[in-house]
Order: structure tokens, then C-alpha cells, then sequence
């Protein structure tokens, strides 16, 4: 049986003021990536997701820091890890696409070059030969003219472009992991989708696993096998994608699901058919005591 | 009063004297300062009236007459003798024939001829002007109605006759930087501004504008083995501190002291023992203009004279760096009056005066004040007090220096804080009280007494010198008993010299103003100026 | 609004300052100009004369408590009126635009080619030294960065809802800037004053040594200090206490405007010099 | 690019014509006149004939309009008159100066940069650092101070007590004379330099495009040199832009400390003395090399961000 690409358990983060940490952000998330499969990771803003992914990536901040639990990579404890380890995974096999592709690309410098850097940081290329295959990585997420637009700057393009040259970016190296926060909410619907789609066939033809987030169920159910949910720093509910939105059994997923616009809601009056939350789930301080984690079915063996 | 001059100028002797004893030595480099000013405004002198100026003119250029510092007063410098017509009115010179310029020409009377009329050009509308007036038909020259001055006449190369328009004194306008003699052989005029040629001791080298400029030796000067000095560099340094730090750190040879510095140094070892000290002949003084209506009445002029403590501000704030003044003239003119006392610090006698005058209670006045240190603000905070205790309140109205003198000239004011020249000579000095002088020329205080008019006229015309001198003795005593003016100090001006510099002398006019051609170094000087 | 600690120190000082101004004809153990007397001059700090004397024999201490009244008042009344020109034309600028915008920042423009001593400089040179000329000269100098940010807040302000909302609601032009606007800029403006205290503060000083600044007897730091360079070495205290105050006033109101600043907009000081 | 340039430096006409008239305006109104400030040591009488001699001479009792017609027609062709004080062409003594002012302006920002940049840099990558502390403590402190008491300070520590500088004066050109007025001017821009780098740096630090680096594996030291640099040297230039073009009019006091023969001596100089024309000459050419300062940073900066050109 296959090993867990990613494996998560019991992941403890938090706030830390001076030397004891206070004001915990993750109370023991634990789940699992199987190599080549798309797991969700779905909550509202300030469930945690993001911590996790970050945590993951080796780039919390200040304040912030684990308190406790492993992250397994291909058997490796990346919290254990030298620091120079860590870098020479991060971007090469573990690659992360950001929410805003604005703000997430350096404005002063070329699309071409950004890439490249991928390829001079990880392969030992030199620039030229970076530059070039800065070219071929951004015709593989058709964009449309790569040799032209290799030399533009991010303000010459759309949200949409940019998120493709992230893409390209991240994939450039052919990473095992692929981590995507939040990559489409800050685009156009229809751009949304073919983003989208770009994730999901590039992924599935390279074999990457996707470690996607999301506040969208909608989004989430159109890429991931598997799906978490994740509450107040707690993963309440884990399972197949068609099962989770099947059968919801924790409290909190189902009120998710109750504020998912169903097909069909964009019509005039479609906001009001949206349920505020708030209005399902009666006592959210209690949410967090039941858990349901369905365990992988058929082929899954090195599940804890 | 006297008796400390002489001590002064004994003093000064003695510095000569040691020099001479010590016995010169040619070469090496003097840095000299320049304290009026950041810059030179020009190096074409004649159209210079600024003092600073003059720092450059005793180097490169020489006039018809020159100052002597020792004899206190003006001598021949270009011609070796003068004869007198019987109405004193026609000078023959005979001009000095080993003279040459820096440009190789030698000296001719034509070239004071060019000169004078380069300064009463009324195209060139030179300050110097003024000076040249005084010779007969000058006038006319600079109101642009004749082609020639009438009283310059070339008898040969080397004899000139001038005919003066009185039985004046010309050494005194005759020596002044503004009539220097330049070489009339030079086809572009404009060249004096930067390239300088006269007769002086040292040719122009160097220029750099705001910070120095650089003279070395000239070897053809007519003066026999002068000047010992090889080089001279004359840097422009107008903040007193930091000419204080450079003076310390031994960057500058000579610096002039202000009151503070003339403290410091007198109590330090090494800094005290090279100190020259001279009575110049300014006049400090706050003056009233007889408009203002409490200032009109002479018991209030005398009451402030008296209100105020001079010998304490003299002391504890000019740091003795003056003399307390006694009258207008100052103690180094001829005809100064050392039995007359000053005005003695009584301020139940001022009260008794302002009573008698109608103001017991007081007034309030306005002085126009500069930010000078020494006749400007500062001297009316030191006196605000004093006046107040007899009642009096003093208000400093704070000018900029440039405006001081519009102000005082457009009789715009109640009173002003100035210094003001009062010699070397006294007939000229005592012009500024005779109530034919215009307000605007310098009669500030517009000050009309009959009686000052006749001593003064009587004294204009007198041609023994004794004789003049006391009528203008009493006319002095008269001025003082008016109290147009509060008397308050003549400068004394000192000089700091580090201890290789020989050959300076006490220059009443001005003493930052040295013969260079005198100086020289002694072995001691650091190797750099060897 | 988080304060850190350089803001607490910087109304510290502040405080400071503003009390010494306030309480000086009480606290000053004598008059600043009147009690002089020349037998009493540069004495050192004793417990009569805490700073001990100047050259005019005037208590150093009680000269610079009164120079405090000073410093305040060319602060405060040079960046009222600073602010007041730059607010008006920056806010009428924003909000009008057209041929307007164009001329205030033109002019705008010309008033930061200027150097701000030239200018004061040059101004002082027309009225003459004294406080009056000062508080002119200074107020005419420093409005250009103030005009600046009024225009950009008021550009922003002008497309938010509730401006909108009052224009359809046909409020004048005026009522609109002073009520909806000028309320929600404050903030900066009033960093900018406080900054502009500090460097007022300074220009005075320099323009002091440049013989042009509030001239004696007012008991002015800047004056003091001019006075006092002559007498560095003989009476330090006369120009170490003045050259104290101002460096600690100075830099009280460069604190808190800085303070003040981070807690407003923590962007905003990459955004001004 | 071309017409950019082109369009930044014709900006500049109407600025310059703006100053000059301004300028014209405030030293017509002026009191005081450069005949009459001769006067003014008292060390000679007062002289009224040549008092108006001069006036007459200089064209001062001529109606202002007619005045003012022949400044702004000397101006079209570039001439700045001719200076009272030295009868010479005003920019001849600008000339003269101009090398001074510019060897003080730049020594001061060249120390400035040295030691601002490299601090603020370091002060941003460790935050609340001692380092950062002290250097931000020392900034606000070096804004604080009075420049002409500093330099007195400095003049009795380094040229008097230790005697390692020469205190005054430009001497023949030599560095050494440069130092204590070059090092006195540096201060500010330092400061300002210093806090604008940190405050810069820290604002890059925080973007998102800096965590993209990170995240794609670089190390702190290459996503400084690769991204945060750039970056930060935007902010930088600008302020190094508006430092130095207002530095030759800051250096007024410290020239005057320091007898440096610069334009700024020049003009408080003219000013004291009156001498109109070289007033107005020096204010605009100090106004000018502002004005082509900010124009050379604003091109600098449209080739480091791309950004620019589009706009």
C-alpha cells in the first residue's frame, strides 16, 4: 500500500508571547495527503486553514509557532528539519500558489525572470536556460504568446494571466505537493474556472497531490477527492467529497452546506436563498467537541 | 586717559622694537584673516568701499598717501616730497621714481591722473568718488560737465601738481583703498576685477571666491629689502567661533577678538602674551533724534547719559575691550580733551534731570538696533535695566545690519545703537555735529548748535594745527554737554598673533589693516609656513 | 489606537515644555530680561542660578522657561497657519479639481523647489527680524506637504458613500468639506503640525544664527544659543542649557508626531518625509 | 521613454518662471538698499550723493514696472544681471561657487547613503534589535538637533580638542577641509535616510510577493538581494532625490559656520548686503537644481519600477 505524501497529526500551533504559547490557533489537526490525490481543506475565515498551510510550508511568522505534533513528508519531519533542508523542498517539491496573485508577484520584476528563479534556485540552471524554460513552463499553463509575455511585467496582466504565471511558477519544478490557498476567490467567476481546470488536469497529468483551501464548498467539490473541515483551529469532519456533501454529519458542515448557493441561485433574487450560518448551528462553542473522521475506504492502509 | 595710550602705544613700540632686535627674516607664508565678511566682492578695489576689501589693497595696491600707525597720521607714500603753494590750496609731488607696477611700467603721474579719473568716472559711479571731490574741479568731473578734473596737472613723468578746492589735509582721502593708483597702461578695465595689478609689495596670485586669496612676493617693490614675507594667503573667516578654533589650532596666523575671546585669551598662557591692543576711533553711541518729543530736551539726553552704569556694561559685557567715552572724539585724536570727564553713573541725579524736564514718571523710546555684539542689541538689553530703575523704558527695535544705516539716514527713528567713525581726523570727525550737514550725510542726531556752528567754522578756517585742535576741543566739550548722543565707548580693537609673527603694527583705523610688507616670521612658525 | 513608547516620551518631553511655558511666571525665580544685573554675569549653576548666568547676568534657567512660551508659540501659531493654507488649498483643490487643482499645485510645486530656510530667509529679510516676522515667515513656509495630504484624503473621502450621499443630498460645498471631510483627515494634518512644531522650532535657531530670527531680549532658544556660541568656552552652561532645550522640545515633538503617525497609519511615514 | 523625458523636463519652465517672478516680487518690497548698506558698520560717514549715485547706477529709482520688464527680458536670455556688490555678471559668481556647494552636497549625501542605507537595511531585517533601537533612537535624535550647534560641536571636538580636521574654510579643495562640513550637512539626510529605509524595507518585508520568495524556497539573504532591494531602492531614490536637491539650500548655515565658499554663503551674503540680482540669481539656481534633481530621480525611478512609464 502507498504512504501518506503528507502526513499531519496532531499539529498544535499558537501565538507565542515570550516562552509559553498562549492563545492557540490549531488544537491538534491531524489528517493525511496520499501522493497524486486532491484533499480540501474547507472553513471559515480564521478555522486555520491558512496556519496549517503555512505551517507545512515552514513560513510562520514571528508570533507565531508550532507548539506541538509532526508533519510527515515522504516520511520526514519537516518541523524537525535544518533550515537548509527545508528551503531545498520548499518550492521544489512542496510548491504553493497564494490567494491574491496582485499583490503575490513582484511588481519590478519580469514575469520570465520570476519563474526562472525556480529553476536557477532548485535545477543549478543558469539564467539563460532558466529564462528559457520560463518560457516552456508558461506555454504549459497556455499562456497565450510565453516568449512575449515572459518579458512583461505583472501590471501588464489580468488577474487571471497572473494566477496561470503562479501556477507555472509553482509547477515549474514538478513538486509532489502543491498547495493552493484560496487561488481563485479573488478572481472572476468564469476566470474561476478555468483556473481552475488548469489545477486540476495539470495536477492530475504530473501526478501532483493538491493540498487545496478554501472557503468555497462549491470549488472545493469541483477539484478534491477528500475533503476536511476545519473549525476553530480543529478539523471537525473529514471524508470523501460525494460523502461529505452526501451525508454531512457534524453540525458545522451541514450549516456550510446550508450557506452553499445551490445551482441556480445566481438568478435576481438569489442572495436571499443564501442561509446565514449563524441561523443553523444553535451553540458554536460546542462545535468543536464532536469530531467525524471518516476513514479512507478500500485501498487506505497507513492510516493511523 | 592719556597716560594708558601711551602705555598702548609704547606697548605696540615695544613690539617693533623686539623685531627689530630679534632681526628679520625673509620668507615663509602668513595666513592672515579677513573678519568683515564670507566673500570678496571684488578685486577691483577702487569700486570697493567695503573693509574687507582692504585687506587685498595694503597688499597689492598703494595710494598717494598712505597711514602711519606709529606717527598716527597720514604720510606720502608715492612721492618722496611735497612742496605747498603759499594758499595751501597746490601740492607739488614728486613722485617716487623707482616705483613700478606689478605689470612692469614704471610709475608716472599719468597713471594717478588715469586713476583719479577712473574714480570720478560718473560712468563707473565708484564710492570712491567722494574722496577725489576734493580736488579743484573735481566736481564738475562727476557730475559729467567737463572732460578733465581742472586741478590735476602733469608738470613731468615724475612731478604732479594738484590743486585740493581748501586748505584740507589730503592724506586722509588721498590714502583710502577707493583712490589706490593703478597702472594706466591697462587696455581692459574690466581685468581689474580679477586680475589685480598695483604697486603694492605682493602680486596677485590666487582668487577663490568665498574662501582666500593668495599674494606672493613682488620683486621690484621700491622699498628697499621688503617685503620679507614670501607669500601671503588672506582667508575669509566672519564667525568669531570658529576663527577662534582656527586661531587655536594654529590655522591662522593673526585673528581679530571679539569681547568674549579677548577675555579667554588674556587669562591663558601662551594666548596672552601676543595680544595687540589699540584705541581705533569709533565712537560708540546710542543717538536721539531731537524729533521725538521727550528726546528734544537736553536734561532728558543728559539724564540717560547719566542713568546709565558705561564703566560696569564696559566692563563685565565688552569685557574691556573699549575705552569709556568722554566725548566724541575719541582718545587717540588730537583733539581730544583728556581733563574732560565722562558723565558720571548717577541715577538720583538722571531722576532729579527727567524730574526737572517734566518726565518724573518716565518715558518710553525706541532704539534701532543691529544684532551687533558690541553696538547693537545686546547693549540695549544691558542698559534696559538701568534705564528702567530712573523710570525710562527702552524698547530694542531689532534690525538687520543693511537696514541699520537706511534707518538712521531717513531719520526713521527715536534712537539708534551705532558705531561710528570719529577720526583720525577731528575736523572731519566733528563735520557730523555742524548743523550745515545733512541729516542724511552723518549729522544723525540733526544736531544745530550756533555755537558749535562758530567754533567749527572758526576752526575750518585756522591753519596752525595747535590753534585748530582747541577749537575743536571745544567744540567737542560742546557736543558733550548736549548729549545729543549717550556717550558709551571708543573700541579698542585686538589683534591675537601667534608668537613667530613680528612687524605688526597698532593701526588706530583699523588694526585687522597690517603693513604686510612689514611682517615676518621667525623660525619658530610651523614648517608648512617656513 | 496602540501608542508605543517614543509617543508616552515625546508628550513626555512635550508636557514638559508646554508646563515650563504655562507655570514660568510663577516658577521662574526671576524677570527674563528685567532682573539683570552685569555684577552677577556668567556665574556658573549654583542654587541661586540653577543654569547659572549669562553674559548680561540674567538667570539662565528662568530664560529658558520663558523661551519655552517662545518655542511654543512659533510651533503652534506657524503650523496653524500652515495648516490652515494648506488644508484650504489642498481640500478646495481635491474637491473642486479643474482649473483650480491645477493652479494650487502648481503653486504647490513651486513652494517645494523653494528651499523652506530660503524662503523664511527671504521673508524675514522683507519684514524684518522680530516674533511677529517669524510666525509669518514660518506659517508661509511649510504648507506644501500639508496641501499634499488634504488633497490626497480629500480625493479618496470625495468618492466614500457618505460624501456621495450628502452631494445628493444637496448639501453646499462647504458644509460638505468642513462637516464630511476635513473631520476624517485629521489626523495626518495633525501629524504633520506636530512634526512642523519640531522643525519650526529648528528654523528658528537657524535663522537666529543667520542674525534674522527673534532678536533679544525675548528669551528665545534660538537667540540664547547665537548669543551664547561666543561664550562656549568660557560659560558652557550659557549655551549647553538652550542647545539642551531645544534638542529635547525638538525632539519631543518629532516623537510624538511620529507616534502619533505609526498609530494612524503605520504606511504613512514611507509616504512623507 | 523619450517623450516622458521630455514632457518631466519642460514641467520644469513654468516652475522656474513662477519662482522668478515670486522672487521678483518679495525683494521689490524688501527694505534697505545695497548703497545704504554700505553704511552700516559706521565705519565711514554716511554719504548721500553717492548713495544716489549707486541707485541711479543700478537703475533703483526706476518705476517697478520698468524694472521688472527689464528682469523678465534679461531672464528670456538667460541673463542674470550684473551683481551690485562686485559689478560682475551674477552668473559668473555663481560659477564660482557652484563647484564648492556641489562638492559639499554630494560629500554630505555620499556619507548620508554609506552609513543610512546599509543601517536602515539592517534595522528592518531585525526589528527591535538592539541595533534597531539605537539606530532609530539616533535618527530621530540627529533630526532634533540645530545644525549650526552641531557643527560648533564638532568643530571643538575633532579640530580643537583633537585636532584631526582642519575647522574651517575650503583651504585648497582638499578632502580634509571637507570633512566637519560635509559630515555636519550629512546629519539630516542621514536621519531622514535612515528612518525612510528601515520604514521602506519594512512596508516590502510585509508584502505578499516577499512570501512568495520565501515559498519558493530562497534563502533570506537571496530574497533581500532579489526582491526586497529593488524594492526598497524606489522609496530610497525619492527621498535621496528630494535630500539632495534641497541640500545646497540647507548648507546655508553650515557654509556660513564653516566659511565654505558655496552658494549658499553667496546668498545670505546678498541678502545682508542687499545685492539684489545675485539674490534673485542664486534662489534660482538653487531652485533649479532642485527642480533637475527631482526630474533625474523621477526618471531613475520610472527605470526601476516599469510601472511608471504607463501611467
Amino acid at each position: 500500500m502507498t504512504a501518506p505524501l503528507l502526513d499531519i497529526s496532531e499539529l498544535h500551533l499558537g501565538v507565542a508571547v515570550g516562552r509559553s504559547v498562549n492563545r492557540p490557533l490549531l488544537k491538534g489537526v491531524s489528517f493525511q495527503i496520499m501522493p497524486g490525490e486532491a484533499y480540501g481543506l474547507v472553513g471559515e475565515s480564521g478555522s486555520g486553514k491558512s496556519v496549517t498551510t503555512l505551517a507545512v510550508m515552514g513560513l510562520l511568522k514571528k508570533p507565531l509557532a508550532v507548539s506541538g505534533g509532526e508533519i510527515l513528508f515522504k516520511g520526514q519531519n519537516l518541523l524537525e528539519l535544518p533550515k537548509r533542508e527545508m528551503r531545498r523542498l520548499r518550492g521544489n517539491r512542496i510548491a504553493m500558489i497564494f490567494q491574491e496573485p496582485m499583490t503575490a508577484l513582484n511588481p519590478l520584476s519580469t514575469i520570465g525572470r520570476q519563474i526562472a528563479e525556480m529553476f536557477v534556485l532548485h535545477q543549478g540552471k543558469s539564467w539563460d536556460e532558466a529564462q528559457k524554460l520560463a518560457v516552456e513552463a508558461l506555454a504549459s499553463v497556455r499562456v497565450p504568446n510565453p516568449d512575449r509575455r515572459a518579458r512583461n511585467y505583472p501590471h501588464q496582466m489580468s488577474g487571471g494571466l497572473r494566477q496561470r504565471v503562479m501556477i507555472a511558477m509553482a509547477l515549474a519544478c514538478n513538486p509532489d505537493l502543491l498547495i493552493a490557498d484560496e487561488p481563485t476567490t479573488a478572481l472572476d467567476v468564469t476566470v474561476q474556472a478555468e483556473v481552475l481546470r488548469l489545477i486540476k488536469e495539470l495536477c492530475a497529468e504530473r501526478g501532483t497531490a493538491v493540498l487545496f483551501i478554501s472557503h468555497d464548498l462549491g470549488v472545493i467539490a469541483s477539484i478534491c477527492q477528500r475533503v476536511g473541515v476545519m473549525y476553530a483551529g480543529c478539523l471537525v469532519e473529514e471524508n470523501e467529497t460525494s460523502a461529505l456533501f452526501a451525508t454531512p454529519r457534524h453540525e458545522y458542515t451541514r450549516g456550510l452546506l446550508g450557506a452553499l448557493p445551490r445551482f441556480g441561485s445566481r438568478s435576481l433574487h438569489g442572495r436571499k436563498r443564501l442561509v446565514d450560518i449563524d441561523s443553523i448551528i444553535a451553540d458554536r462553542s460546542k462545535l468543536t467537541e464532536t469530531r467525524f473522521i471518516a476513514s479512507r475506504s478500500a485501498e487506505e492502509g497507513g492510516q493511523p | 586717559m592719556l597716560k594708558r595710550l601711551t602705555l598702548a602705544a609704547m606697548l605696540s613700540l615695544g613690539v617693533a622694537a623686539g623685531a627689530l632686535a630679534a632681526g628679520e627674516r625673509h620668507g615663509g607664508t602668513l595666513v592672515f584673516t579677513a573678519p568683515y565678511g564670507s566673500s570678496f566682492a571684488t578685486l577691483d578695489v577702487q569700486s570697493s568701499p567695503n573693509t574687507q576689501e582692504e585687506f587685498i589693497t595694503q597688499a597689492i595696491h598703494r595710494a598717494l598717501y598712505s597711514w602711519d600707525s606709529n606717527q598716527n597720521k597720514p604720510v606720502l607714500e608715492l612721492a618722496t616730497s611735497e612742496e605747498l603753494s603759499e594758499d595751501g590750496m597746490v601740492h607739488t609731488y614728486h613722485l617716487r621714481k623707482n616705483a613700478v607696477f606689478h605689470n612692469g611700467k614704471p610709475l608716472t603721474a599719468d597713471d594717478i591722473i588715469y586713476s583719479y579719473k577712473r574714480i570720478a568716472n560718473p560712468e563707473n559711479a565708484f564710492p570712491g568718488a567722494s574722496f577725489i571731490a576734493v580736488i579743484k574741479g573735481a566736481e564738475d568731473y562727476i557730475a559729467g560737465k567737463a572732460e578733465e578734473i581742472s586741478g590735476l596737472k602733469k608738470i613731468d613723468d615724475h612731478t604732479l601738481e594738484i590743486t585740493y578746492t581748501g586748505t584740507i589735509n589730503p592724506g586722509f582721502p588721498l590714502m583710502q583703498n577707493t583712490t589706490v593708483i593703478y597702472p594706466s597702461n591697462v587696455e581692459d578695465e574690466s581685468t581689474f576685477g580679477k586680475n589685480p595689478v598695483g604697486l603694492g609689495a605682493f602680486v596677485f596670485k590666487e582668487h577663490v571666491p568665498g574662501s582666500q586669496v593668495v599674494v606672493e612676493k613682488f620683486d621690484k617693490y621700491y622699498e628697499e629689502g621688503r617685503p620679507y614675507l614670501d607669500r601671503i594667503n588672506i582667508v575669509l573667516m566672519a564667525e568669531d567661533a570658529a576663527r577662534d578654533v582656527a586661531f587655536r589650532n594654529r590655522e591662522i596666523d593673526v585673528s581679530i577678538l571679539g569681547p568674549t575671546q579677548y577675555q579667554a585669551y588674556q587669562g591663558e598662557e601662551g594666548l596672552k602674551d601676543h595680544l595687540l591692543e589699540v584705541a581705533e576711533v569709533y565712537t560708540r553711541n546710542i543717538g536721539f533724534n531731537p524729533a521725538f518729543e521727550p528726546l528734544k530736551d537736553k536734561r532728558v539726553r543728559q539724564a540717560i547719559n547719566h542713568a546709565i552704569n558705561s564703566p560696569l556694561i564696559i566692563e563685565r559685557l565688552v569685557k574691556n575691550k573699549a575705552y569709556p567715552a568722554s566725548g566724541w572724539l575719541p582718545i587717540s585724536s588730537p583733539a581730544f580733551d583728556k581733563d574732560k570727564a565722562p558723565y558720571a553713573y548717577d541715577p538720583e541725579k538722571a531722576k532729579a534731570l527727567l524730574a526737572e524736564a517734566g518726565y518724573a514718571d518716565g518715558f518710553e523710546f525706541e532704539v534701532t538696533a543691529s544684532p551687533n555684539e558690541s553696538w547693537g542689541v545686546p547693549i540695549v538689553e544691558a542698559i534696559l535695566p538701568m534705564l528702567k530703575k530712573v523710570g525710562i523704558t527702552v524698547k530694542p527695535k531689532p534690525v538687520e545690519s543693511s537696514t541699520l544705516g537706511e534707518a538712521v539716514t531717513t531719520n526713521n527713528f527715536q534712537a539708534f545703537i551705532w558705531s561710528n567713525l570719529s577720526g583720525p581726523d577731528p575736523l572731519n570727525a566733528l563735520r557730523c555735529y555742524y548743523s550745515k550737514t545733512a541729516q542724511s550725510a552723518c549729522n544723525y542726531t540733526s544736531y544745530a548748535s550756533p555755537e558749535f556752528d562758530k567754533l567749527y567754522e572758526a576752526a575750518q578756517q585756522e591753519r596752525d594745527p595747535a590753534k585748530q585742535n582747541d577749537l575743536l576741543r571745544q567744540a567737542n566739550n560742546l557736543v558733550q554737554d548736549d548729549a545729543p548722543v549717550w556717550f558709551f565707548n571708543y573700541n579698542k580693537a585686538v589683534m591675537a598673533y601667534q608668537p613667530w609673527i613680528h612687524g605688526l603694527v597698532p593701526n588706530a583705523t583699523e588694526l585687522a589693516i597690517q603693513p604686510y610688507d612689514e611682517i615676518w616670521i621667525d623660525e619658530t612658525a610651523r614648517s608648512s609656513r617656513q | 489606537m496602540r501608542l508605543g513608547f517614543n509617543f508616552w516620551l515625546g508628550a513626555g518631553l512635550t508636557t514638559l515644555v508646554i508646563l515650563a511655558g504655562i507655570l514660568a511666571p510663577w516658577i521662574a525665580p526671576f524677570d527674563p530680561v528685567l532682573d539683570a544685573d552685569l555684577m552677577n554675569s556668567e556665574l556658573p549653576p549654583d542654587s541661586t542660578f540653577w543654569f547659572g548666568t549669562d553674559g548680561q547676568g540674567r538667570d539662565v534657567y528662568t530664560r529658558i522657561l520663558y523661551g519655552a512660551q517662545i518655542s511654543l508659540t512659533v510651533g503652534i501659531v506657524s503650523q496653524v497657519i500652515n495648516s490652515i493654507i494648506g488644508v484650504t488649498l489642498g481640500m478646495t483643490a481635491g474637491y473642486w479639481g479643474g482649473w483650480w487643482d491645477d493652479l494650487v499645485n502648481g503653486f504647490t510645486n513651486v513652494m517645494l523647489a523653494i528651499p523652506p530656510l530660503i524662503f523664511a530667509l527671504a521673508v524675514m529679510a522683507v519684514l524684518g527680524p522680530g516674533l511677529p516676522s517669524l510666525l509669518i515667515a514660518l506659517g508661509l513656509t511649510n504648507w506644501s506637504w500639508t496641501c499634499r495630504i488634504a488633497r490626497s484624503s480629500t480625493l479618496s473621502l470625495k468618492s466614500l458613500g457618505y460624501v456621495q450621499a450628502a452631494q445628493t443630498l444637496g448639501y453646499g460645498d462647504l458644509r460638505i468639506m468642513f462637516t464630511q471631510i476635513l473631520p476624517n483627515m485629521m489626523g495626518p494634518i495633525l501629524v504633520m503640525a506636530t512634526l512642523g512644531m519640531g522643525s519650526a522650532v529648528l528654523s528658528e535657531a537657524a535663522l537666529s544664527f543667520l542674525g534674522l530670527g527673534i532678536q533679544p531680549p525675548f528669551p528665545s532658544w534660538g537667540s540664547m544659543l547665537t548669543d551664547a556660541r561666543q561664550l562656549i568656552q568660557l560659560a558652557p552652561w550659557v549655551a549647553i542649557f538652550p542647545g539642551l532645550a531645544i534638542f529635547l522640545s525638538v525632539l519631543g515633538f518629532n516623537l510624538l508626531g511620529d507616534g502619533l503617525r505609526d498609530s494612524l497609519d503605520p504606511h504613512m511615514r514611507t509616504r512623507t518625509p | 521613454m523619450l517623450r516622458f523625458t521630455l514632457r518631466r523636463v519642460l514641467q520644469i519652465i513654468p516652475t522656474v518662471v513662477v519662482v522668478a517672478l515670486l522672487i521678483f516680487v518679495i525683494f521689490s518690497v524688501v527694505p534697505g538698499t545695497f548703497a545704504a548698506s554700505l553704511f552700516a558698520d559706521g565705519r565711514r560717514a554716511a554719504d548721500p550723493q553717492m548713495i544716489a549715485r549707486l541707485n541711479e547706477e543700478f537703475g533703483l529709482n526706476k518705476p517697478l514696472m520698468e524694472r521688472f520688464v527689464t528682469y523678465v527680458t534679461d531672464l528670456a536670455q538667460f541673463d542674470l544681471g550684473t551683481s551690485f556688490r562686485t559689478r560682475q555678471p551674477v552668473i559668473d559668481l555663481i560659477n564660482d561657487r557652484m563647484w564648492a556647494s556641489l562638492q559639499l552636497a554630494i560629500a554630505a549625501m555620499v556619507f548620508a547613503l554609506v552609513i543610512s542605507v546599509p543601517l536602515g537595511f539592517v534595522a528592518a531585517l531585525r526589528p527591535g534589535s538592539v541595533l534597531d533601537t539605537v539606530t532609530m533612537i539616533g535618527a530621530v535624535s540627529g533630526l532634533s538637533m540645530p545644525q549650526f550647534w552641531l557643527g560648533l560641536l564638532m568643530m571643538y571636538l575633532f579640530a580643537l580638542q583633537l585636532n584631526w580636521l582642519p575647522s574651517f574654510g575650503y583651504g585648497d579643495g582638499s578632502f580634509r577641509n571637507l570633512i566637519l562640513p560635509a559630515v555636519t550637512l550629512g546629519v539630516t539626510p542621514l536621519a531622514l535616510l535612515a528612518r525612510t529605509t528601515r520604514a521602506g524595507v519594512l512596508d516590502v518585508l510585509n508584502a505578499d510577493f516577499i512570501r512568495t520568495a520565501h515559498s519558493k524556497g530562497m534563502s533570506e539573504a537571496k530574497v533581500v538581494r532579489w526582491h526586497v532591494a529593488r524594492n526598497a531602492l524606489v522609496l530610497i531614490v525619492t527621498t535621496v532625490g528630494l535630500q539632495f536637491g534641497s541640500l545646497i539650500g540647507q548648507a546655508v548655515v553650515i557654509e556660513k559656520l564653516f566659511a565654505w565658499p558655496g552658494i549658499g554663503s553667496l546668498l545670505v551674503d546678498s541678502v545682508a548686503s542687499r545685492d539684489i540680482p545675485v539674490v534673485q540669481g542664486t534662489i534660482l539656481v538653487i531652485v533649479l537644481w532642485f527642480l533637475v534633481i527631482n526630474t533625474a530621480v523621477d526618471l531613475i525611478y520610472a527605470a526601476i519600477d516599469p510601472r511608471i512609464k504607463q501611467e
